[in-house]
């Protein structure tokens, strides 16, 4: 198990930072927000094997749950005129 | 040297021998000047005729106050620059009051005419004195540079105010006069002279002959004859500063004459020959060859 | 693309920053000064048997009284921005679907108790008033999906906020008479480590933040999904 | 691990930025910005990290005792945990504000809003 | 009380207010003001303790542990007193903000108290995570109450402000644990015990974002959109108490780097404190300019920050004083700016309504310009000496430079406010007043505060000046009382003192006092209660006693800086005077300045507490003669020598009546008295092989020359007698350049001459002009008749002037020439001689035109001036009278005195005659002989013309027409055409154009920088970093 964390490790960094460019680079408003709450949640996950749960229970619970929700809130509230 | 009683009638004496002097001389270089012109001229006591009559007739008109003092401060100018002036060198019969104060008093008190008159002709309310006077005052601020530069470089010369002291440090023959001791001043000086005599080319705020425009416009009668009197006076004492100051002074009255005389011929002469400039020209003027001269003379004394 | 271009140059040089932080950096192989301070006394000083708990709770205590009024101020202020946002009737609105709504009725509860679990237990396991207080919005989140008309109480939700921010404040407040300082969790006893009631004040405090993060978060929501759509 | 860790985070902090620095749309800027947050905190959380130690929490396995041996700091995770908690605090914030000028001038591009200048 | 309660209390009311029904506001917020107050008297407490006991700082421990293992507080007399300044900020801006607090609701009364308690945090922590936090509190907060604005582009400003407040604080966390890791602490002590060399990197980035939070320039576009939108009540918050706080925290921060970083600081601070000043310059939004204008204080503060090492133990004297004058005059008038409509700057003259209002807007004023006697004043004093002692000469002229920018800008606008029109009405609600009184209140506190803490005379405490700060209190009581009391004021003064000072002192001191109290005499004329008057009048003539009075360089300047300001408000009453009151202050306050970096110099080689004038003296090669120099730029912006003339004219043509003798006949012999002072102690000096002494001998000429010559081209009288005055300071430079006994003496006489003639013209003219209703003098003509006795003052005045014997200007001309003989230099007289005769033009013209020639139609019936603008002039025929009689009773025990300097050429007294080594002089003779020839003369012509009697006007030799209109005939337009076309050419305003260019290079410079500020949040993000890599690669580079 120890010996593919560093593997993990590494896939889980190259995901954040393709979900990153997605998140803006990428045409959509929404693909963006949940490509920025992916990178949010595997952050959690990359938390978790840095040995620190309680920070993975927040950045799931908050930068990736709450967040992208409030995201999604104010963006369907102003979608019409998203042309930006 | 200190007030006396007596200097009260020599002063008289004095303004009496200027006065006639001024007239004659002043009828004479008209006449000459008339000559040169092949024209008659007029008669040498012609002067005299004119201040009578002027004195005699009677005016009933004045402007105001100033108009009136005028006359008064013009002759007053003339008489006090005379008196404040020692006229014959080593004569104490003949140094009036210069015991009140030196060559810079003597300077300083030619303007007390020029002022007391350009008011006086100011409240006439006739536009041509006012522009009369504008015209001198402008000639003269340039014309009295030179002759100032060339006071301060004499001053420096010989290290006094004093005009005794300068007329005494030029005695003993032709060669110690500032003419020959100090050539450029006296350049510059004779400059100013010219701008200052109220003679062609510099009289263009003078002007008698043409329409009336100049300071006397408003004046007549006892006013007019007053400014007459003023005439033969200044001039002469104006002279008597230059001939102190660069020519050696004069130890006598004949002296004085001969001396007199000739300056005054010479500004005439310079006259005859050049036509009149207008103002801005002669400040021009002065400024391009007077004043050069001026700066030079103070720099090599 | 000028735009662009410059924005490159610029992350350039941060980017030149960030590697020299990065290729300067050792980790540590014995814990720093304030670490071995935490690691070996926080059980024995404050019965905490999550370290991080304790820091952030007591040690830390400041920090996290500031956090929450970070949350507090952000509520307040979404509050006020959106405040002249609000519709003055009900929305028309498609009735959402069946299912979520019985989801809703069946999970909100089980979301909540899951939350007071979580920050009752801060100082146990991981988690604590932070994680417990989202999870308890989450319910409330739940509930806005399932039925986006409902009209939160912000009365309701100001006042639990506000009561616990206060008994948080005066909970601080006691330890600088009962105990060593302001936030001094020794103000109760610390019991044994590992259980329950346990670590003298910290549950209590860390159960304040709770509700008080969970009343923050749904105040947040509520503004937002009271606001109209433009 | 540690240190691609902290690579990566470094990395999302720089496309953080770029995405604040290019994207006109104002909701665009905003997930920029959790992006660099999210950046920051995989860089505090591996600062702490310290191979073949676990959680800072006493239990059966680490017992208080051992703790100094066996635990990473713990005090970059009670960082991260203020600076996520702030960090929605601040999004929450700028998007109630993105709301806001949406709703003045029916537009999320930035540069629309440029009446304040000079 | 413990200081954890300022939280405590914070924060628990916030909470408090949640609980409370939207409904009960009013509950809310008494509650809010409640906590604000009892917050503000905890710091006060500590304050009390601090200054009583003078007991050092506690530490505050939290959780019950220890630093650095927990977080800690502290509170010491600095964290208080910057507590008690925010909590009090933060009061009167609740009060301030009453009415939007009470419609926003509850919600914004605990945003307001959580940000206060977050900066008290901000102040208070030792905590580097923890400062993190309260930022961040600090960043919603604001976020938050800019939206209690109306203006609806607050939103906008709010949210640029989120966005680089979102890559500050990444950068501030990035630094922050990186710092960690390096030390393994949080604690800021604990760093700094440790010092930042390990981890400079990471310094730089927590270094990098607390400077973010003083919005250095250019990187602060976001500051200055919030602080134009956002509510006034907000701004000042936002100005005085963040701006503290985020200062304090910085210095807290540079306490881990050390001294390395000083220079970066003071690199930002002065780029920030200049580059602000400009671009407020071109600004017309008043709360965007003092945006600007809080930036550039704050940058000045953060330049003091970085001089701390060579500052001592003045550092939080200096700092201090300049942050309390920047906070408190910036919160003043940001709530002073909601009384006013209109966010032009020009529609702040709604206020001059309210002479109330229009003090405080002086106070503020004066507090950011730093004038005396307020706390930026003692401590712009103690930084410039500190720069100077340090050798940082550079810097100390950016800085100089950067507040001469800001005073421009800030009495541009009391400019605009005293005299632009306005149709608004001021409506003064309590909440609106009770702020604005307090802040003004504690301006002159704190003012009292520093003068007593300088350890030099606290000039609240000085008898003149308070003197003069009286009349404000008396502002109701009607003029002729006031005139009364300044009158009689200045006489006791002069009674009382005379006798301390050595004769050259005296005729100065007698020339201020009784000078000033004869020109008094023509103040009579005022009705009603002249409000702004006698206080600004008073304090010009305090600032010129105690000019007089001072022995110390502090006392000097201090003077100095209470005159100017007190004439600049008295030229700044005249009608048309708004741009000329600008361009007079400007040059003196940069005049002013030079004088304060050359006594900052002179004191740094010879170090002292108090640096006595008289050690002038006893300066050497290399710094005497830089000294000297910028002390004689300085006297000679006093004197309008040329060149540093172009603020007199307009300032001294414009003033009103009185007003103008009074600057011209008075305020101009201050800068000659600096000049015999310096001249006195410290003799010849040269400068890379120039004799300086000869340049001022060649200014003065030059002065002289052109001042006259402008003089006759003028058709405003007054103006023709503005530029005389500058050609007459030429002639008193001059001898006192020429540094010879007469010389000295000469202008000695100047200064008395130039002060009897000067005076009795202006009044003159100035009755005049006030019955023509006009100063041009080819409107008037024919006056003399109606206005007799001011013609005779304007004759004698000219004719003393013109120094045509026998009056008293021919002894002045008499002294010239016999000191001209000793001169080493010869050239200059040239133009000395020169200007003489020009003097001679302006002054016809002026009695010409307006006195002789034609009278005017509609001039026919007015009357003699007041009487009480005649008194005064008579008074000074009379002193002209004897003076020229016997000018030996004043000069001839200066000539004793000045013979103590330059013994030789003194002159001789005995008797009536006068006697250099040149020539003589008997002003009696002189007197009595033209008197007697001119009553001769005048009797004879009185004899042969007896019967004269006055014609009309027009009845005048004409062409042979009679003249009817006499607007055709009277000869006074372009009087003097001729010598323009001459002489023209040396009076082409090549000054004007230069100074003008200046002032437009700095405007386009603003302007360009203004570009800047495109109001693109985005773009803003990208200064801010830029910023950052611009700061990185200078400190790499240092």
């Amino acid at each position: 198990m120890s010996h593919l964390l560093p593997w993990l490790t590494a896939l889980l960094c190259f995901t954040m930072v393709v979900a990153a460019l997605v998140a803006i680079r990428g045409k959509s408003t929404p693909i963006a927000i949940l490509a920025a709450g992916l990178v949010s949640l595997v952050a959690s996950v990359l938390f978790l094997i840095l040995a620190s749960p309680d920070v993975a229970m927040t950045e799931a619970a908050i930068g990736s749950g709450l967040t992208t929700f409030l995201f999604f809130f104010v963006l369907g509230r102003v979608r019409r005129g998203d042309h930006g | 040297m200190d007030f006396d009683w007596m200097k009260i009638p020599y002063a008289f004496l004095t303004v009496f021998i200027v006065v006639n002097y001024g007239f004659l001389m002043g009828a004479l270089i008209q006449k000459i000047g008339a000559r040169a012109g092949r024209r008659h001229g007029i008669p040498i006591w012609q002067y005299y005729l004119d201040v009578i009559k002027n004195y005699g007739l009677r005016s009933s008109i004045t402007h105001g106050v100033m108009f009136y003092l005028g006359p008064v401060f013009r002759l007053s100018g003339g008489v006090g620059l005379l008196l404040f002036m020692p006229v014959i060198y080593g004569s104490y019969m003949f140094s009036n009051f210069s015991f009140a104060g030196d060559l810079i008093l003597a300077l300083y008190f030619v303007f007390f005419g020029t002022l007391g008159m350009a008011l006086g002709a100011g409240e006439s309310g006739h536009p041509h004195a006012a522009i009369g006077v504008t015209r001198g005052l402008q000639q003269v601020s340039m014309a009295e540079l030179p002759f100032a530069m060339a006071v301060f470089s004499v001053a420096l010369q010989y290290q006094t105010l004093s005009m005794t002291d300068i007329v005494a440090a030029q005695q003993g023959g032709l060669a110690n006069w500032t003419l020959f001791t100090n050539p450029i001043a006296v350049a510059a000086a004779m400059l100013a002279f010219l701008g200052s005599m109220m003679r062609p080319p510099f009289d263009v705020f003078i002007a008698p002959q043409e329409i009336p425009i100049g300071p006397p416009t408003e004046y007549h009668s006892s006013y007019l004859a007053l400014m007459q009197t003023n005439r033969a006076i200044f001039p002469v004492a104006k002279i008597v500063i230059y001939m102190n100051l660069f020519f050696g002074g004069a130890g006598s009255w004949p002296e004085l004459f001969v001396k007199v005389f000739f300056l005054y011929l010479f500004s005439a002469f310079v006259g005859v020959c050049f036509p009149r400039f207008r103002v801005e020209q002669s400040v021009r003027f002065f400024l391009v060859w007077g004043v050069p001269l001026g700066i030079l003379s103070i720099m090599v004394v | 693309m000028v735009k662009r271009l410059i924005a490159l140059a610029l992350l350039a040089v941060f980017g030149a920053v960030f590697a020299t932080l990065l290729l300067g950096y050792t980790p540590d192989s014995e814990l720093n000064l304030t670490a071995r301070y935490y690691a070996e006394r926080t059980a024995a000083e404050l019965g905490a048997a999550n370290i991080v708990t304790a820091i952030v709770v007591t040690y830390r205590g400041l920090d996290t009284l500031g956090e929450v009024t970070v949350l507090f101020l952000a509520a307040a202020i979404v509050g006020l921005v959106l405040a002249n946002s609000r519709p003055g009737q009900a929305r028309e609105r498609a009735p959402v679907g069946e299912l979520l709504t019985t989801g809703t009725r069946f999970l909100v509860p089980m979301i909540l108790l899951l939350g007071v679990y979580v920050f009752v237990n801060g100082h146990l396991t991981p988690g604590g008033g932070f994680q417990g207080g989202a999870i308890i919005a989450s319910a409330v989140l739940l509930m806005l999906l399932a039925n986006p008309l409902r009209h939160f109480s912000h009365n309701l939700i100001a006042a639990i906020e506000s009561l616990a921010g206060l008994f948080y404040v005066t909970l601080g407040l006691a330890g600088l008479f009962l105990a060593g300082g302001f936030l001094d969790n020794r103000i109760l006893p610390l019991g044994n480590l590992g259980e329950l009631i346990s670590a003298g004040a910290i549950p209590v405090i860390y159960s304040l933040i709770g509700l008080k993060v969970g009343a923050e978060f749904s105040s947040m929501l509520a503004s937002l999904a009271e606001t109209e759509e433009l | 691990m540690a240190y691609l860790a902290m690579a990566t985070g470094f990395l999302l902090i720089l496309i953080g930025f770029y995405g604040a620095l290019t994207n006109r749309n104002l909701l665009r800027m905003i997930v920029a910005f959790t992006i660099a947050d999210t950046g920051v905190n995989i860089v505090i959380v591996a600062i702490g990290y310290m191979r073949g130690r676990t959680a800072p929490i006493l239990d059966s396995t680490v017992s208080a005792a051992a703790a100094v041996q066996r635990i990473i700091d713990p005090v970059p995770q009670a960082l991260v945990l203020t600076a996520i908690v702030i960090g929605l605090g601040v999004t929450a914030l700028m998007l109630a504000y993105a709301y806001k000028l949406y709703e003045k001038k029916r537009t999320l591009d930035i540069a629309r809003f440029t009446e304040l200048k000079g | 009380m413990n200081a954890l309660y300022l939280i405590a209390i914070g924060l628990g009311t916030a909470f408090l207010l949640g609980l409370l029904n939207e409904q009960r506001r009013d509950l809310a917020y008494t509650l809010t003001l409640g906590a604000l107050t009892m917050m503000s008297a905890i710091s006060a407490s500590w304050l009390v303790v601090f200054v009583a006991t003078g007991a050092g700082a506690v530490d505050i421990f939290t959780a019950g542990t220890r630093p650095p293992f927990a977080i800690n507080l502290r509170m010491g007399l600095t964290e208080a007193t910057l507590t008690l300044l925010i909590n009090l900020t933060g009061l009167f801006a609740a009060i301030h903000m009453g009415e939007v607090l009470l419609a926003k609701g509850r919600r914004a009364m605990a945003v307001l108290l959580i940000a206060i308690m977050a900066l008290c945090g901000i102040v208070l922590t030792r905590d580097i995570f923890n400062l993190f936090v309260f930022f961040e509190l600090i960043v919603i907060a604001t976020g938050g109450l800019v939206l209690l604005s109306d203006d609806e582009h607050a939103v906008s400003a709010g949210f640029k402000y989120l966005i680089v407040s979102q890559f500050i604080s990444i950068l501030l966390l990035i630094g922050i644990i990186f710092g960690y890791h390096a030390t393994g602490t949080l604690n800021i002590d604990g760093m700094a015990a440790i010092g930042a060399g390990g981890f400079a990197l990471a310094f730089f980035l927590i270094f990098i974002a607390i400077v973010a939070e003083l919005k250095p320039f250019p990187a602060n576009g976001w500051a200055l959109d919030i602080y134009e939108s956002a509510h006034p009540g907000f701004s000042a918050v936002f100005s005085a108490a963040t701006g503290s706080a985020a200062l304090f925290a910085l210095d807290k921060i540079l306490a881990i780097g050390g001294p390395a970083w000083y220079p970066v600081a003071t690199a930002i601070g002065i780029v920030t404190f200049v580059g602000a000043n400009l671009l407020a310059l071109p600004q017309t939004n008043d709360r965007r300019l003092l945006g600007y204008s809080s930036i550039a204080q704050t940058g000045l503060i953060l330049t003091v920050i970085g001089q701390q090492d060579i500052l001592g133990n003045q550092y939080l004297f200096i700092a201090g004083g300049l942050l309390f004058a920047h906070a408190v005059a910036k919160a003043g008038l940001f709530w002073l700016s909601d009384f006013v409509a209109q966010r032009e700057l020009t529609a702040w003259a709604s206020l001059k309504e309210r002479p109330l209002l229009v003090f405080a807007f002086v106070t503020f004023a004066a507090m950011l310009s730093g004038l005396p006697p307020f706390p930026g004043f003692y401590a712009k004093w103690e930084l410039v000496h500190a720069l100077a002692a340090a050798d940082r000469l550079a810097l100390l002229g950016w800085i100089l430079f950067g507040a001469l920018v800001e005073a421009g800008y800030l009495f541009r606008w009391f400019g605009y406010l005293i005299k632009r029109e306005s149709d608004e009405k001021v409506a003064c609600t309590a909440p609106q007043v009770i702020p604005v009184a307090a802040a003004v209140l504690a301006g002159w506190a704190l003012g009292f505060v520093w003068g007593d803490l300088s350890g030099r005379s606290n000039l609240l405490l000085v008898l003149p000046l308070l003197f003069a700060l009286g009349f404000l209190l008396i502002e109701w009581a009607p003029a002729w009382a006031k005139n009364l009391l300044a009158i009689g004021g200045l006489s006791f003064y002069l009674l009382q003192t005379w006798q301390d000072y050595d004769p050259l002192r005296l005729i100065f001191l007698v020339i201020f006092t009784l000078g000033g109290a004869i020109i008094f005499l023509a103040s009579f004329h005022a009705h009603g209660r002249r409000i702004g008057f006698y206080p600004s009048a008073m304090l010009m003539f305090a600032g010129l006693v105690l000019l007089i009075q001072a022995t110390d360089s502090f006392g000097f300047f201090a003077a100095w800086e209470l005159l100017t300001v007190g004439s600049y408000f008295l030229i700044l009453r005249g009608k048309e005077s708004e741009p000329h009151a600008l361009s007079y202050i400007v040059f003196s306050l940069g005049g002013a300045f030079l004088i304060l970096t050359a006594f900052a110099l002179a004191n740094a080689v010879s170090p002292a507490p108090t640096f006595e004038i008289a050690a002038l003296a006893t300066l050497a090669q290399p710094v005497a003669p830089w000294v000297f120099l910028l002390l004689a730029l300085g006297f000679m912006t006093k004197t309008a020598a040329i060149g540093l003339h172009i603020w007199l004219p307009g300032a001294h043509a414009e003033a009103e009546t009185d007003v103008s003798p009074m600057v011209s006949g008075i305020l101009l012999k201050a800068g000659l008295y600096g000049l015999f002072v310096l001249l006195m102690s410290m003799g010849r000096q040269s400068l890379y092989g120039v004799d300086l002494v000869n340049m001022l001998l060649w200014i003065g000429a030059l002065t002289a020359l052109l001042g006259n010559l402008m003089a006759i081209f003028q058709e405003d009288a007054k103006r023709l007698l503005a530029y005389s005055s500058i050609g007459q300071m030429g002639y008193a430079l001059f001898g006192l350049a020429l540094m010879n006994h007469l010389g000295w003496l000469m202008a000695l006489m100047f200064v008395i001459n130039h002060y009897v003639y000067k005076s009795m013209l202006f009044l003159s003219v100035g009755g005049v002009a006030k019955r023509t209703g006009t100063r041009a003098m080819y409107r008037m003509g024919g006056l003399i008749t109606l206005m007799p006795l001011s013609f005779i003052a304007t004759l004698i005045g000219i004719i003393a002037m013109s120094g045509v014997p026998p009056l008293s200007g021919f002894g002045g001309r008499w002294i010239f020439y016999n000191a001209i003989m000793d001169a080493e230099t010869r050239l200059p007289m040239v133009l000395i001689f020169l200007s003489g005769p020009i003097a001679f033009l302006y002054l016809f013209r002026l009695i010409h035109t307006i006195f002789l020639g034609q009278l005017k139609d509609e001039h026919r019936r007015i009357k003699e001036a007041p009487a009480s603008i005649v008194l005064p002039q008579m008074i000074y025929v009379a002193i002209l009278m004897g003076v020229a009689l016997f000018p030996g009773l004043i000069l001839r025990r200066v000539d004793a005195y000045i013979s103590q300097f330059l013994p030789d050429g003194a002159l001789n007294w005995d008797g009536l005659t006068i006697t250099s080594q040149y020539g003589w002089w008997n002003p009696v003779a002189i007197m009595i002989v033209v008197a007697c020839i001119f009553l001769l003369i005048f009797g004879w012509l009185l004899f042969v013309n007896r019967k004269a009697q006055k014609v009309k006007q027009f009845n005048i030799v004409f062409s042979a027409e009679r003249p009817y209109r006499p607007e055709t005939t009277h000869f006074a337009w372009n009087f003097f055409a001729p010598y323009k076309k001459a002489m023209g050419f040396l009076v082409q305003p090549f000054v004007t154009r230069f100074w003008g260019a200046v002032t437009d290079l700095l405007h386009t410079a603003g302007d360009l920088g203004r570009r800047l500020y495109n109001g693109n949040g985005q773009i803003y993000a990208f200064h801010f970093l830029a910023f950052v890599v611009v700061v990185f690669a200078f400190k790499a580079g240092l």
